[in-house]
Formats: structure tokens, C-alpha cells, sequence
């Protein structure tokens, strides 16, 4: 049960006398004006964390509601607020910066021997400006919320709704920033700034994923930045380009929309797979199968991502050519995630397992991505898609691959990063039991949703035919479990951050450069620039393969 | 390597022929010429584009990286307005039968 | 550390992530260029739907554009073409080693090119629009002339203002950031080593050109001004 | 709380009942889409179990068993790494084709249709028969028959969804969409509006009624007499002005209608379109939009004056003096 404390390194100084990135300085100030890309993520991790259970509080009151076909508790009206704050909430003010900015944040300069990100000052401005698109979202739903869904869709959102759609649509423009931001800096972090030797396929995978990542953030995001700032426009001059009355068309906000959402939706998934790729190949003490496939196919999801966006919109009308298109590209995106699925299994492969906590929230995920997946294929294939658009079906696909999948990648990142962000460990047995709540749970919100899909249920439905009810009770109940088994991490982190046993700087013997530092890691990273001599995971080898200058 | 010195003549004529190109595009603009007045007002931009880019912003002395960047940009952004306007253009199509018999107008409509 | 002596050696403007001043100019030069491709899709997003209502609304289009006057248009892409000009020749006394009052010189020029550019813009054309009431969402008049086709013209003005909008606005941030140069220069930042600032500046103000280069004929130009009768 | 109990007892009925896992299936296309669906779930459980017990069986077989074990190093393996990027490319493919030609045969109307108007309007539809009834979130049909839809929507985008048919379709203001569907199966089934549309959307439902031929008939037989979409379209037409233009004989300003349904023409832009609902909406709402070479552009705009519904009662007389009368009139 207790973790191994494998490679203390010995005259290493006391915990408490040697200055690292949290003791170098104290008071908000020095955290508020701080250029350490370690202490960013930390500030991005307090605030992403927040929304999380903002937009987790939202759903919990929706989940509540549906306990009754006629609505246990809101108006329709509030109801369609709670689901788009909670979408809002969810996608732009938390899984798309998750991982890339905290752990990418974090550990994108430690992997590849840099002292910081190439551009400091930028990446301070970014959590600035998340939270200050943040707090533009945070006052819309004080003032009023929004009922839009978190798509916007025209006229409704332009002409219709009686909410807050500009403070919102702000707030998302704003918050875009950040993202394109981050990205910049990670491209050109990647580009320029590896150690001597750390060569492109020596790269540890997460930074793969990250620059597949940042290169989504970088072409994607201005687009969704432009159409929702001419929404905007549009909501204030009554006048605009997608105003039906002007001979504006209502889809080609759609187009514009999926054109950055699509690729969204990989935005949050590759930095998952990231991980997965370091956490698979740490407890199973492998290298990773077919490093170079699982590489390549990071930068194949990033490019293909761009050209299905046409598959939200199979049944807007939209010309069934481009339709026709659009299913085959989306057929061809889910290659590369098969690959990477099976790849990451093949490692397991004659390796030497462990089932410490991060190990269990990795193949949660890769089995729940799994059936998310794989259910996308039935919205990629235009027959089925009639059938199943804009009912639960959908819901049930994005939540296995978000919450199943992405925020459980990003739960076992987290898990797995601890010991070297804060110094100190967390009680492993409650985390394995945490997890173990959060996989049940989940299940038993979310898998009754693809029943109620396929049976005919719309999504975004306030009330409902008597006859789902069953299935929605079962629902409800699950979310209850699953939201237990969210509050149980936050509370043990807290606590370990105080009484968690000292970590040391690689409690789980893994390579990577990340963990040839102290942790926590002093303010500069490295004493010295480290020299790769080694490929990446090379479990084989138990030595450090770093050379010191 | 400090950045490339590019010596100020090459500027200067830089200058003088997109002075003569806008000169240009507005002239042509006075002629009836169908689709061609299109095609040859954004030629000429894409001309007047290129010098730019390539002496004023340095690209021709830069390295592949760069050039691999701009023009994965507008790669993307010819994306953006292929696939959108192959929905936009192709709405009101009839149908027919078998879908890959619907291939053949979509080939036609390409060229 | 061991680096240390290389720390206290740095020249001005260096920071202590990089391991080089060359490292630096170069993640500088190369953000600009990846920043300067989310401008491309953020302009991107306006030009493809520029594009498909072109498509759908030639007729409102070709309409719509023949009420600009194509004088000031092309008045302005000379001025900014010439601010170009007068951007990379600040540049280029900086990389040349130039005093500093050079810099300063070419640096001023650019940004009253810029400022003409926004005069020519703001006072003359824009103002005459709403005049003429054709600024959409501001009184805009669909006149009866204009056929059947005329309720779809308000669609190309919010086009012009939403694309020559922005387009203003990214050359105000421009100028703005000239000031600052400016008064570096002034202070005698710059020197033949180091001109980063300026160079990355000059990637920008470039690229604000180019958007323009093209919105000329996009805008002024597509309605062909052959058919126009006795001018306005 | 006695919600809470009430949906305990239904749970008990429910599995008493067997837990339904498939729509009713009430139309022609119904039993097709099923099969791909059954046939992708299959797949799903596949490879998920694949997947979950090859995990779990490493898991096992490859623990740790001691703390300084070092398991030798990874091979790689193309001929693996192939397999398993060609056995999902030729399954997508197999998908892709299976689904696309489902779906083009599912979304082609067979021409005998028999057709029947929507509006979506926040957040109501009403619904209409060439023969006159109108109906609001009710509609009659009868079995065996196929049933054409033309739809469009008087403020924000709906969608027409009848589980029971499979079918959906977005209704989207300022065009037309359509579906079609041949219903099997006498009952009654659910209609979604399964496009957000604001407050009222999870109202916006009603019930399709699939009826005996007969019952249908005595269906439209009865409640009040209306007049027939053409004869609104009819009397719109001389109302509106349009007669003074489109002469029947084509001496007015405008081109004669008669026998014009159907064929194809050429615009001034050189575009050539097929005369149908899309084309006299665009030519009644944008004239200027399609332009003919031999006429004057002085049609005006109707946009505004009439609504989409009298729209399509307009196409509806343009349609019935279609191509039947083209042959009696022919020169
Ligand atoms: C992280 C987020 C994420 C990810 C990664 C995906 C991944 C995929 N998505 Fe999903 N999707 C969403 C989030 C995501 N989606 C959201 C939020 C929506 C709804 C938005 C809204 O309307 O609100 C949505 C909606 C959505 C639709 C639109 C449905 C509709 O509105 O009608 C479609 C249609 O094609 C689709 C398809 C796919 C496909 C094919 C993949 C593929 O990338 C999946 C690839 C993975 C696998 C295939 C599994 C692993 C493979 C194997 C184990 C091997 C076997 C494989 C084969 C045989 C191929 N998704
Ligand atoms: C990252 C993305 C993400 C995440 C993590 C989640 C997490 C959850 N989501 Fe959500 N969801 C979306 C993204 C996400 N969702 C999106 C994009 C939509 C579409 C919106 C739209 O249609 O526009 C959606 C829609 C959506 C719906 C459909 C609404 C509808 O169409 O009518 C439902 C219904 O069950 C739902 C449920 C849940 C649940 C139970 C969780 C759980 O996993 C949440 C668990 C977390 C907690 C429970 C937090 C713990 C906090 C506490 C325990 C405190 C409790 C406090 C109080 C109640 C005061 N979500
Ligand atoms: C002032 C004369 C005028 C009036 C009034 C008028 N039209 Fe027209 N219409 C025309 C002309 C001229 C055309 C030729 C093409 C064009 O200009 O759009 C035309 C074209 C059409 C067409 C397309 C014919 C084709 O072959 O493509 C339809 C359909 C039509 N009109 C229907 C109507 C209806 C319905 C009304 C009344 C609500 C109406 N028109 C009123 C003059 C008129
Ligand atoms: Cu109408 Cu939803
Ligand atoms: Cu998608």
C-alpha cells in the first residue's frame, strides 16, 4: 500500500531548508506577479478547479431536476440556463485549459531541461486573462445566466434570447485568448528551447500531445474568437451577418462554430492521451509500444481535426455532399485514437504492474474512452446520426470521452504529478478508492443516457415523457455517487499538501527529466541544463540517463 | 546568425512595384472583363501579398520553419472556406439515387 | 551555478530562460510568426463568410461596393504601403547601426502614415456613410434605387465596417506600440545586436498591410466600376 | 419525495416489462437504420470488452512482483502496429459505406409522396394538408403511404423528430428543408422538437397519428371544411397581385407560371435550377435572386407581408398548375 520511495537521492538537504518554487518567496504578491511557469500552473489549477465544481454544482441541480418527467425543482427557463452555464462552465473555463494549463504548464519547460517557458510574461498574462473571462462568465450567470447552450446557435442567441448572451460571448472571447496564448508558448517553448540531446523522438509523448495541442489552440481558437465577437456585435447593433432578414444564414454560424469546437474536442483529449502515455509506460515499467505511431498519430488527430466539423451538422439541412464528407473524414480521425488505444495496452505487455492510484484512473480511461469513442462512430455514420442528433445518445458520447475519458486523465495527471508539484504524497488506499467511486459513478450516470438516446430522448429538455423516467432516475443516482467521488481527491489533496508523507524527488521511479529535480523543483528547474543521452521511457535502463555537465 | 541586412534599394523598388500594382488592380477595375475582374483583382493582391512577405517581412532569407508556419496558416484558413462553402454551394442539389453516383456532379462542380 | 558568469555577463533586454541572446531572437521572431497566423485565421473567419455571401449576394455585393469611392480606398494602400516602407527602413537603420535619431525618424514616419491612414478613414469615408446612411445598425436607409437586391446590401456594410474595423483597430494597437518603440529608441535601446523589438514589430505592421492589400479589392474594387454612371 | 417513491414503483413495472432497449419501430426506413445500430453496438461491446479484458488479464498476469523487477525492454512490431491501423480503417470503410448508402436511399422521397407543410414557430408546429385541415402539434397520416414534409420555421431553428420513424430534420427560418417517411405501423408516436429553441422547447412535442387509409379519409372528411391549400394559394395569388403579371397566357410583365413546376431553367447568372418549392419561395421573397434572361427585373419583394405559411400556399397553387395543365396548354 505505501509507496515506494525509490530513488532518494541521499545527501539531499532537509525538506524544510532547501528553497524550492513555493518557499522562494511568500505573500500574494509574489504569486500574483510571478513569471514561474510552476507557480502559473498552480494559480490555473486553483481557478479551473473552482469552475469545475461551479459547472459540477450546475449539473448536480440538473440531475436533480430530471428525477421527475414534469421537473423536480426549476422553471424551463432555469433549467435551460443551468445546462448552458454548465456547458459553458465545463468546456472553456475548464477542460480545455485543464491539463495543458496545469500540468502542460508545469511540466512542458521541466520535460525538455528548459527554465521556464520561452515567453513568461505571456504566460502570466494568460491566467490573467482567463480570469478575467472568467469573471465576465462568473457575473453573467450571477446577472441572469445565459440559455443559449453552450453552442450559440443563431438566431436564437442573436436575436431570441433574453440572457446575458453578451457578457457570455465576451467572456468566451476573452478566455480564447488565453488558450492561444498558452499555445504560442508552447509552440515555440518546443521548438526552441530543448536540452542539448532531447531530440524530437526522444520526446516524452506529453509534449507531443502538447504540441499537437498547441498547434489546435493556435489555428483554432481565433476562428471561434472572430464568429463569437461578430455574434456579439451582431446581439448589439440588431444587424449582423447571420441575420436571416438580411439574407444572413442561420448554419454558417455552424460552420464557423464546429470549425474551432471540433478540434475542440481533441484540444481535450490529446493532453489526456499525453498522460496516459507517461503514466501507462511508468507503472507498467515499459518503454512505450510504438513510440513513434503513438506520435504521429497525436499530430494525425490534429490535422484530421479540422476537416469533420461538418459532422454536428448532419441534419441542419446542410448539403448532404459536404455531409458525405464530412462522415468519411470523421471515420478517418478515429484511426489514429485506435492506434493510440491499443498501443498503450500492447505496453502493458510483459511489464511489471502496479495498480497505484494513477495507474487505476489510466485504465479507466482507456477503457471508458473506449466506448466514447467508439459510440462517435455511430454519430459519424449519417444513418444512425438522423436518429440519434440532439437526443441523450450524444450526451452520453461526450461524457464518456469527457468525464470518462478526459477527467479521468486528468485526475490521474494530477495524481500522478502530485508527489513532485507539492513534495508530499497523498494516502494512496483513499485515492484508489476514489477513483474506484468515480468509474461506478460515472457509469451509472452516463450509460443509462445512451439508452435514453436511442429510445428518443431529446437533450436539453426540461421535462420529459413519463415513460424515460426510470432511466433518468438511475442517472440522477449515479450522479450523486460520482459527485462523492469528486469531493474525496479534493479532500485529501488539501490535506497531504500539510500532512502528506515527504515525497522525495521520484516516488514512483520514473524517467523523464521532470523527475531528475527535487520536488518540489527549485524556482529555476535545473542547477544545470541537463544532456539527453537517452530515448524516452527507457525503463530497461534503471539508470538516470542524463549526463551532468 | 543576426537577421538578414537587406540593403534598402531592394526595399525601395519593393515599394515602387506595389505602388504600381494598386495602381493596377484600381485601373483594371474600370473594365468589364466577367469573372476575370475577380480573378484578377485577388491575383494581383496575392502578388502584392507576396512582396510583402517575402522582402519587407524577410521571408525569403528565413528559415523553412517559418515559411512551414505561414503557410500551414493559410492552409487552414483554405480549409476553413473549402469545406464551408462545399456545404454553402452544393445545398440546393437534387438528389439522386446512389450516393456514388453523386460523386460525379460534385467532381463536375470542382472544375 | 555554473552558469552564473554567463548570467551577470547578459546584455540589456536579455532574459534569463534563454541560454543565448540568439535563442531569443529567435523564439521572438518565431512567436510574432505563430501569433501572426492566429491573425490569419482570426481575419480567416471574417473572409470566409465574406466569401460565401459573396457567392450567395453578388448582385448586393457588386451594389454595395459601388457606393464606396474607390479614391480614398486607393489613396489609403498607398499611405500604408509607404508606412511599410518607412517600417522596415527603421529596421533597417537599427540592424545598420544608425544613431539612434535615425531610428526615431523612420519609427515617428510610420506611425503619421498610420495616423493619416486612420484620418482618411474615420473623417472622411466613414463619416460620409453615416451621412449617406449606410452604417448598418445606425440608421441605415435601404434606398428604394437600389431594387430588389436592396435589403441584402446591408449585409456587404457590415461587412466593410466589421472588416476595415478591425482592421483599424489592429493599426491603433499598432501605433500604440510605435510609441513605445519610439521612446525606447529615444532612451537608446536598440543597437546592431539587439533590435528584436523592432523587428517583431515590424512582422506586425507588415502583416495589418497585407490584410489591407486585400481588403481593397474585396471591398472597393469587386463591384466592378465600369457599369457606374456619372460617379457619385 | 412521493416522486422519488413513484419512480421506484415504475421501476419495478419497468423491469417487471423488460427493459425496453429499442424504439418502436413504425417506418419503412426503421428496420434498416436499426441493423446498422445493432451492428455498430455490437462492434462497441466488442471492442470495449477486447479491450477491458486484455487490460485486465496483463494486469494480473504482468503485476509487480517485486519492487526491483525490470521487465526487458519493448519491442516494437509493424506487422502488430499495421493490424491494428488496417482492421479499423477497413471497418470504417465497411460503416462509412453500409451508412451512406442507407442514408442517401433513406433521404431520396420516393415522387408518388404525398405531401404535407410544416411551420415551426416558438414553440408550436402547425402543420398542413394540401386538402385544407390544418393542424397544430397533431399530424394524421396514413399508413403505407409516403409522406413528404416541406418544412421552415417563422423565428429561430427547430427540428422535426420522430423517433418512432427514425427521421429528423432541422427546420431552419429563411429556407426549406424536407424529409420523408412511410409509416408502417398504425399508432400513436412521439414528435420532438429536438433542436433547441429556448424556453419552451421540451413543450414543443406532439403526436403523429398513423392511421388506416380509410380512417384517414374520414379523417379529412370531417371537422371543418377549410379551403384547400391551392384555393388559399389561389386566392393569395389574385389578392397579392401577382395575376397581374404572371398572365396566364404570358402576355404580362412577368413569365407565365402555367406548366412551369418542375422544369428546368437558366438564369441571367447562367445557373441552371430546377423550378421547385426552394426556387418560387427565393423567387417570391428575393426576386432579384434569380433573375430571368428575357425579363425586366420589376418583381418586388413579398418579404414581410406574408408569412411562411401563406408562402407555401402560394407554391402550392404554382404547383398545381404545374406540369398537368403544361400539356393541355402546350402550343
Ligand atoms: C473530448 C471530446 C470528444 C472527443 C475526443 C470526441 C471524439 C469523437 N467524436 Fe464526438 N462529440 C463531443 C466530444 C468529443 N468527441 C461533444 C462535446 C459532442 C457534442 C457537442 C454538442 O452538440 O453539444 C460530440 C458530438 C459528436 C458528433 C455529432 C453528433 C450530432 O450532434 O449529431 C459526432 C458525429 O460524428 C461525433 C463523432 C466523434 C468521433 C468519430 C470521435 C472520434 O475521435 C473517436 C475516436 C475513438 C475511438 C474510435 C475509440 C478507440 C478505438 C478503438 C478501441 C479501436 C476500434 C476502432 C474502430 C473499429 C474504428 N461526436
Ligand atoms: C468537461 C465537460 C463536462 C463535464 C466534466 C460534465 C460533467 C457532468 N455533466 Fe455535463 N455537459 C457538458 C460537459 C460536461 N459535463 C456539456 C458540454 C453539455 C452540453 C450543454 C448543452 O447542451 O449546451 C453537458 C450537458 C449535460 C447534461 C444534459 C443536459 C440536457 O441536455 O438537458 C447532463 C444531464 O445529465 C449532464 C450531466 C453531467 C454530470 C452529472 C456531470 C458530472 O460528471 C459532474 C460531477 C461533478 C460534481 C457533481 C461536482 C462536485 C460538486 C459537488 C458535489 C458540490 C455539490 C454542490 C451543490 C449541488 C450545491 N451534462
Ligand atoms: C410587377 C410584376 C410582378 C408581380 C406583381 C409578381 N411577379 Fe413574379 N415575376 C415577375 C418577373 C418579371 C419575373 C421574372 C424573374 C424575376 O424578375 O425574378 C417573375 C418571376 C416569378 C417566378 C419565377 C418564375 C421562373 O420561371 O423562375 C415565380 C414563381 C413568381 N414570379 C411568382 C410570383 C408570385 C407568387 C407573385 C405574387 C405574390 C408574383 N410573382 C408577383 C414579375 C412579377
Ligand atoms: Cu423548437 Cu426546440
Ligand atoms: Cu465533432
Amino acid at each position: 500500500m505505501s509507496t515506494a520511495v525509490t530513488d532518494m537521492q541521499p545527501g539531499a538537504p532537509p525538506e524544510s531548508s532547501r528553497v524550492h518554487y513555493l518557499n522562494a518567496n511568500y505573500g500574494i504578491k509574489s504569486w500574483l506577479l510571478t513569471t514561474d511557469h510552476k507557480r502559473i500552473a498552480l494559480l490555473y489549477l486553483g481557478s479551473i478547479t473552482l469552475m469545475f465544481f461551479v459547472g459540477g454544482a450546475f449539473a448536480v441541480l440538473m440531475r436533480l431536476h430530471l428525477i421527475e418527467p414534469q421537473g423536480a425543482l426549476v422553471e424551463p427557463d432555469t433549467y435551460n440556463k443551468l445546462f448552458t452555464m454548465h456547458g459553458v462552465m465545463m468546456i472553456f473555463f475548464f477542460l480545455i485549459p485543464s491539463i495543458p494549463a496545469t500540468l502542460g504548464n508545469f511540466l512542458v519547460p521541466m520535460m525538455i531541461g528548459a527554465r521556464d517557458l520561452a515567453f513568461p510574461r505571456l504566460n502570466l498574462l494568460s491566467w490573467y486573462v482567463y480570469i478575467v473571462g472568467a469573471i465576465f462568465t462568473l457575473y453573467a450567470a450571477i446577472s441572469g445566466g445565459l440559455d443559449t447552450g453552450w453552442t450559440f446557435y443563431t438566431p436564437y442567441s442573436s436575436s431570441f434570447s433574453h440572457t446575458q448572451v453578451v457578457p457570455v460571448a465576451l467572456g468566451v472571447f476573452i478566455t480564447g485568448f488565453s488558450s492561444i496564448l498558452t499555445g504560442l508558448n508552447f509552440v515555440v517553448t518546443i521548438h526552441k528551447m530543448r536540452a542539448p540531446g532531447l531530440t524530437w523522438f526522444r520526446l516524452p509523448l506529453f509534449i507531443w500531445a502538447m504540441y499537437a495541442t498547441s498547434i489546435i489552440f493556435i489555428l483554432g481558437t481565433p476562428v471561434i474568437a472572430i464568429t463569437i465577437f461578430l455574434l456579439g456585435l451582431e446581439r448589439l447593433l440588431h444587424i449582423g451577418i447571420f441575420d436571416p432578414a438580411i439574407g444572413g444564414d442561420p448554419i454558417l454560424f455552424q460552420h464557423l462554430f464546429w470549425f474551432y469546437s471540433h478540434p475542440a474536442v481533441y484540444i481535450m483529449i490529446l493532453p489526456g492521451m499525453g498522460v496516459m502515455s507517461e503514466v501507462v509506460t511508468c507503472f507498467s515499467r515499459k518503454k512505450i509500444f510504438g513510440y513513434s505511431f503513438v506520435a504521429f498519430s497525436s499530430m494525425a488527430i490534429a490535422v484530421i481535426s479540422f476537416l469533420v466539423w461538418g459532422h454536428h451538422m448532419f441534419v441542419t439541412g446542410q448539403s448532404i455532399y459536404a455531409g458525405l464528407i464530412f462522415s468519411v473524414l470523421s471515420f478517418l480521425v478515429a484511426i489514429p485514437s485506435a492506434i493510440k488505444v491499443f498501443n498503450w495496452t500492447a505496453t502493458l505487455y510483459k511489464g511489471s504492474i502496479s495498480y497505484q492510484a494513477p495507474m487505476l484512473y489510466a485504465m479507466g480511461f482507456i477503457g471508458l474512452f473506449t466506448m466514447g469513442g467508439l459510440t462517435g462512430l455511430f454519430l459519424a455514420s449519417l444513418a444512425t446520426d438522423v436518429h440519434l442528433n440532439g437526443t441523450y445518445f450524444i450526451v452520453a458520447h461526450f461524457h464518456y470521452i469527457m468525464v470518462g475519458g478526459a477527467v479521468m486523465a486528468y485526475l490521474g495527471g494530477i495524481h500522478f504529478w502530485w508527489p513532485k508539484i507539492t513534495g508530499r504524497m497523498y494516502p494512496d488506499g483513499w485515492a484508489r478508492f476514489a477513483a474506484l467511486v468515480i468509474f461506478v459513478g460515472f457509469n451509472l450516470t452516463f450509460f443509462p443516457q445512451f439508452m435514453l438516446g436511442y429510445l428518443g430522448m431529446p437533450r436539453r429538455y426540461a421535462v420529459y415523457p413519463a415513460e424515460f423516467q426510470v432511466l433518468n432516475v438511475v442517472s440522477s443516482a449515479g450522479a450523486s455517487i460520482l459527485g462523492i467521488g469528486y469531493l474525496i481527491p479534493l479532500i485529501y489533496f488539501i490535506w497531504s499538501m500539510r500532512y502528506g508523507p515527504v515525497a522525495g524527488p521520484n516516488p514512483w521511479g520514473a524517467k523523464g527529466l521532470e523527475w531528475e529535480t527535487p520536488s518540489p523543483p527549485p524556482t529555476e528547474n535545473f542547477d544545470e541544463i541537463p544532456v539527453v543521452t537517452e530515448e524516452a521511457y527507457d525503463y530497461a535502463n534503471p539508470h538516470t540517463g542524463v549526463a551532468r555537465g | 546568425m543576426p537577421g538578414h541586412v537587406v540593403p534598402v534599394r531592394v526595399y525601395v523598388g519593393v515599394f515602387l512595384a506595389l505602388l504600381a500594382l494598386t495602381g493596377l488592380t484600381t485601373w483594371v477595375a474600370y473594365f468589364d472583363l466577367g469573372a476575370m475582374n475577380t480573378v484578377a483583382a485577388l491575383a494581383i493582391a496575392v502578388t502584392k501579398m507576396l512582396l510583402v512577405i517575402l522582402f519587407f517581412m524577410h521571408v525569403k532569407y528565413s528559415s523553412g520553419l517559418t515559411r512551414v508556419i505561414i503557410l500551414a496558416g493559410f492552409f487552414w484558413f483554405a480549409i476553413l472556406v473549402a469545406l464551408t462553402l462545399s456545404d454553402e454551394l452544393t445545398r440546393h442539389w437534387t438528389p439522386s439515387p446512389a450516393p456514388w453516383g453523386l460523386l460525379l456532379p460534385l467532381i463536375r462542380g470542382l472544375f | 551555478m555554473a552558469d552564473a558568469a554567463v548570467h551577470n555577463a547578459h546584455p540589456p533586454g536579455f532574459a534569463h530562460q534563454f541560454e543565448d541572446m540568439e535563442q531569443q531572437r529567435e523564439a521572438g521572431t518565431l512567436g510574432m510568426w505563430v501569433f501572426l497566423v492566429t491573425e490569419i485565421m482570426f481575419f480567416g473567419g471574417l473572409f470566409a463568410c465574406y466569401a460565401v455571401y459573396r457567392a450567395l449576394h453578388l448582385q448586393a455585393f457588386e451594389l454595395g461596393s459601388r457606393l464606396l469611392d474607390v479614391r480614398f480606398g486607393a489613396a489609403n494602400t498607398a499611405v500604408l504601403i509607404a508606412s511599410s516602407l518607412t517600417m522596415a527602413l527603421a529596421i533597417h537603420s537599427a540592424q545598420t547601426g544608425k544613431r539612434k535619431s535615425v531610428v526615431m525618424f523612420y519609427l515617428a514616419l510610420t506611425m503619421i502614415l498610420g495616423a493619416a491612414f486612420l484620418g482618411i478613414k474615420f473623417t472622411f469615408e466613414w463619416r460620409h456613410d453615416f451621412l449617406e446612411h449606410l452604417v448598418p445598425g445606425f440608421g441605415f436607409e435601404v434606398r428604394p434605387e437600389w431594387g430588389a437586391v436592396g435589403h441584402h446590401v446591408p449585409m456587404f456594410f457590415c461587412f466593410y465596417f466589421f472588416m476595415t474595423g478591425l482592421h483599424a483597430l489592429h493599426m491603433i494597437i499598432g501605433i500604440g506600440i510605435l510609441t513605445v518603440l519610439t521612446i525606447m529608441a529615444s532612451r537608446g535601446r536598440f543597437n546592431e545586436q539587439y533590435y528584436a523589438p523592432l523587428e517583431v514589430t515590424g512582422l506586425y505592421w507588415h502583416f495589418v498591410d497585407i490584410v489591407w492589400i486585400f481588403l481593397f479589392p474585396l471591398l472597393y474594387l469587386i463591384g466592378g466600376h465600369y457599369a457606374m454612371g456619372g460617379g457619385h | 419525495m412521493t416522486g422519488f417513491i413513484q419512480s421506484g414503483f415504475n421501476l419495478l413495472a419497468f423491469v417487471h416489462e423488460g427493459i425496453p432497449i429499442r424504439p418502436t419501430a413504425a417506418s419503412s426506413i426503421a428496420e434498416g437504420v436499426d441493423r446498422l445500430h445493432f451492428f455498430l453496438t455490437g462492434l462497441t461491446l466488442f471492442f470495449t470488452a477486447l479491450i477491458f479484458s486484455i487490460i485486465f488479464y496483463f494486469m494480473v498476469k504482468y503485476r509487480r512482483r517485486s519492487e526491483d523487477e525490470r521487465p526487458a525492454e519493448t519491442q516494437e512490431h509493424l506487422a502488430l502496429e499495421l493490424t491494428w491501423t488496417l482492421v479499423p480503417t477497413l471497418l470504417t470503410v465497411v460503416i462509412f459505406v453500409w451508412s451512406s448508402s442507407l442514408y442517401f436511399r433513406n433521404s431520396r422521397p420516393p415522387s408518388a409522396a404525398m405531401e404535407i407543410f410544416v411551420v415551426g414557430k416558438q414553440w408550436m408546429w402547425h402543420l398542413q394538408h394540401p386538402e385544407g385541415p390544418r393542424e397544430i402539434n397533431e399530424l394524421h397520416v396514413p399508413v403505407d403511404v409516403p409522406v413528404k414534409l416541406t418544412m421552415t420555421s417563422e423565428d429561430v431553428i427547430h427540428d422535426f423528430y420522430v423517433p418512432a420513424f427514425r427521421v429528423k430534420k432541422d427546420v431552419v427560418p429563411g429556407r426549406y428543408t424536407s424529409l420523408w417517411f412511410q409509416a408502417t405501423k398504425i399508432g400513436t408516436y412521439h414528435l420532438f422538437c429536438a433542436q433547441y429553441c429556448g424556453t419552451d422547447h421540451a413543450e414543443m412535442i406532439g403526436w403523429v397519428y398513423v392511421m388506416t387509409p380509410a380512417d384517414y379519409a374520414a379523417w379529412l372528411a370531417g371537422g371543418a371544411r377549410n379551403e384547400t391549400m391551392t384555393q388559399a394559394g389561389e386566392r393569395l395569388f389574385n389578392q397579392l397581385g401577382c395575376v397581374t403579371c404572371h398572365v396566364a397566357d404570358g402576355t404580362g410583365r412577368g413569365p407565365a407560371l402555367v406548366g412551369l413546376y418542375g422544369k428546368q431553367e437558366t438564369l441571367r447568372s447562367g445557373e441552371i435550377r430546377v423550378v421547385d418549392e426552394a426556387l418560387i419561395r427565393q423567387a417570391i421573397v428575393n426576386p432579384n435572386s434569380i433573375l430571368l434572361p428575357n425579363y425586366p427585373p420589376v418583381m418586388p419583394t413579398f418579404q414581410g407581408q406574408i408569412n411562411e405559411e401563406q408562402v407555401l400556399q402560394l407554391i402550392a397553387y404554382v404547383k398545381s398548375v404545374g406540369p398537368e395543365e403544361r400539356k393541355t396548354n402546350a402550343k
